[in-house]
């Protein structure tokens, strides 16, 4: 066995976001999902030219303001402040799920309580208490040609999130095609989990050890890298 | 033609007992808060209208807009995407102690709903919830090998939403993302009925710039500096 | 019987045209179809304020222009040049129908070849020959809250265009709601033509001859009066 | 990411043989004369593309624009509303010779299903063309005691539209009328190709008057003096 300690060696969700962010393609249209997902804008890759759409009738939208100029007219779907890139459009709820479901996007990002080896996804709801709100994540998980999830790789209990088959609700079926998560990037592919790479620190075993579902290698596996320098 | 009504109040006078109302805006943006205090001004003042249906994206926050018609007790049933949130306590409150309804709809397909009941699209098919709790008991069909879920339009007996310029027949624009669900809500309800923060007495619009064209728009008020529900939350304003 | 001699004392379509007018309310929404129906606007009466609207995604359009003076990105569904009123909108084609099917005018007038008693209504094609065409009759006829016919009472052959059953395609079912025509006005309700005014002239047997239905009374039959000085 | 084309001819370079093509604008107004132009010049030169499936309004007029696709033998089928017009002959002759496939559509139910194509709905109910031969062999459905026929989307390889103004991420606005079927038809093909008659090189037009966003436009060429259609049909010019 190696000496990897999970809890001390994952990635951060920093560290995951700066991974995602990687695969965002030049000239690409992309939804973030709210929260964790959201953090990947901050690490795009300098020269690439990508345009964020938000479900409530954004597109091409920029940094957040500084404290004190918000407009409040100007907000993404997360509620939070705005500004624009040049370049920008405006347009009603209708045609911004129209962009959603109806392929414009080429990514959609979004956060995991579970995924499963079919692609399907639970990131909605643990349970049957409290108040159920699903807002734009069961759209945003259809139409965008790849839907990625970025999340730990096991939860605050250890458990894991890669698992053969979620427990919790499904926000929907068969809709992920890669997983980032704090140990390893996967696609989702055939109903498999295909493993493309792992901290090198982690061995193998190991991490088929914190994952729910069995890992299937098809070419190389890479070694999951981030900057020295992001914590 | 002359849609112009002179007072929020006076806008929101024949809105019935057990109505079933859309009020536009999503987050803190576009919302009409001003034509929802009138409401809830007529609540207090006679007891009605109550036991409202009321459709939008969340379900209120603080203690104003549709967060005040909650606590108030005018609110039987919220249809929505997205009920709970940081400053929700108007409506967890109630939901939990099971005083009020939720119909809980996926946001795109809440906005879809919306617009096929504006253009006389009784439903239609979406691959949105498929497989999901939220798609139990409905229709599903296969199209070129793909699952999707049949909705229903979902219609209103009014709409109260909010725009930045609009004329006196009806003719409206939006302020950026506060245009969001207001467009659509125009189209689907019976008697639509519109904030703006500046009413042209001429019909000067330039028609290429019309968002809403007036045939939606049946009654319209100026208030000229409409509340931000963003800026009445983060204060904790009380109505 | 009268001296009454349909081809020389029924009313011409610009008599029809007027009629039909008489009854556009002011503040109305009105889509009138091309051809014959489009001649109802010159006859609206003084003081209404009547909008227009137009499949191809005009709201209040008014006169057409001058020779010489026609934009051609400013036409009608007839592709005739039009101009515009102060108030007008533009909109895409999606919109422009959502305002027919979604409720959203007042009335529609539409030409006819033949109408039933059941509302049915067959106005785009006489047969199987030639090329055919619909346009927006189909969606015009669904959504208005009035659907309205401005006809010749009989063919110019002499058969009647009120029938029993359309024999010939059917445009829609069940959407004709008042028919002008240039011997009468009829109300059509509950499967029935209901008689509402006839031209002073004709004997009610005399009518009952040349229309293809039963014709009912229910209530008083007005006179069908146009202006003295309109031919 | 700069969407421009440098000219018409390089923008129709990638339409293949048997593709399935949305040609914006209805009647004379909003037809991308110059791009439907390059593609008759690249068939001429080459023979390709051929067979193509054209989605119209119409079915060309004059000896122009698709009437001269028509003509020149490129089109196998026609999806339209009204093909018959006072100066159709194009098409009307091969029609008659059954040289020329037509699928008649409501003009409605047409934009319609090029909308739900463009946002992701595979189907829809429309009262459009119930109980008539257009529906014919339809599923059909009751809602709420009427009857309604169920429709597809309508989806294509490439769109070919006409703009106003343009910049180079391909947000767009339309001149009046001229907007039309343009704004669906950018939005229901894979690859849409516009016409502009001002594209500014900076990503300047205001965000709140952008008709159509980019993400639904991918190559965008200024054409500064476009012919239109109706003016080229009017004084008989044959292309």
């Amino acid at each position: 066995m190696s000496n990897f300690n999970i809890m001390e060696d994952k990635l951060s969700n920093a560290q995951i976001a700066w991974r995602a962010a990687q695969d965002i393609d030049d000239g690409s249209y992309v939804n973030l999902g709210i929260g964790f997902p959201e953090m990947i804008a901050k690490f795009q890759p300098e020269g690439r030219d990508v345009t964020y759409h938000t479900e409530n009738g954004v597109l091409g939208f920029g940094k957040a303001p500084a404290e004190g100029e918000e407009d409040w007219d100007l907000i993404n779907a997360g509620k939070k402040a705005i500004t624009l890139n040049p370049g920008a459009s405006f347009f009603h709820h209708a045609d911004s799920f129209a962009m959603v479901r109806g392929g414009h996007l080429d990514l959609a990002v979004l956060g995991a309580y579970q995924v499963a080896p079919n692609g399907d996804l639970a990131n909605w709801r643990v349970g049957s208490k409290g108040v159920p709100a699903v807002g734009g994540a069961m759209d945003l998980v259809h139409g965008a040609k790849r839907v990625a999830v970025v999340t730990d790789h096991i939860t605050k209990k250890g458990e894991p999130k890669l698992v053969e088959q979620c427990t919790f609700p499904l926000t929907g079926v068969g809709c992920v095609t890669r997983v980032y998560t704090s140990l390893a990037v996967l696609d989702v592919s055939e109903g498999k989990f295909i493993l493309r790479e792992k901290l090198p620190a982690i061995s193998m075993d190991e991490l088929q050890a914190v994952t729910g579902a069995t890992l299937h290698i098809d070419g190389d596996v890479a070694d999951l890298t981030v900057p020295e320098n992001l914590k | 033609m002359d849609k112009t009504i002179s007072s929020v109040a006076e806008a929101v006078a024949d809105i019935p007992d057990d109505a079933d109302v859309m009020i536009g805006g999503f987050g803190g943006s576009g919302a009409p808060i001003e034509l929802i205090h009138a409401l809830i001004d007529r609540f207090r003042a006679t007891g009605s209208p109550k036991n409202l249906t009321v459709i939008n994206n969340n379900a209120g926050n603080g203690f104003i807009g549709i967060a005040a018609m909650i606590k108030a007790g005018m609110v039987k049933k919220m249809v929505c995407s997205f009920p709970r949130s940081s400053n929700a306590e108007a409506f967890n409150e109630k939901f939990l102690a099971g005083e009020i309804e939720l119909d809980l709809v996926p946001q795109g397909t809440l906005a879809e709903r919306i617009r096929a009941a504006g253009a006389g699209i009784p439903a239609f098919y979406t691959p949105t919830s498929f497989g999901t709790e939220l798609a139990e008991g409905k229709p599903t069909e296969e199209f070129d090998g793909k699952m999707y879920v049949r909705e229903r339009w979902l219609k209103a007996d009014f709409a109260l939403i909010k725009g930045e310029k609009g004329d006196v027949v009806g003719n409206m624009t939006y302020r950026m993302a506060a245009r969001n669900f207001n467009p659509l809500m125009a189209m689907a309800a019976e008697k639509t009925i519109a904030q703006v923060a500046e009413l042209v007495e001429t019909r000067s619009i330039d028609p290429q710039q019309v968002v809403t064209p007036g045939i939606f728009v049946d009654a319209i008020v100026q208030v000229s500096e409409p509340e931000q529900e963003e800026v009445l939350v983060r204060t904790g304003v009380v109505y």
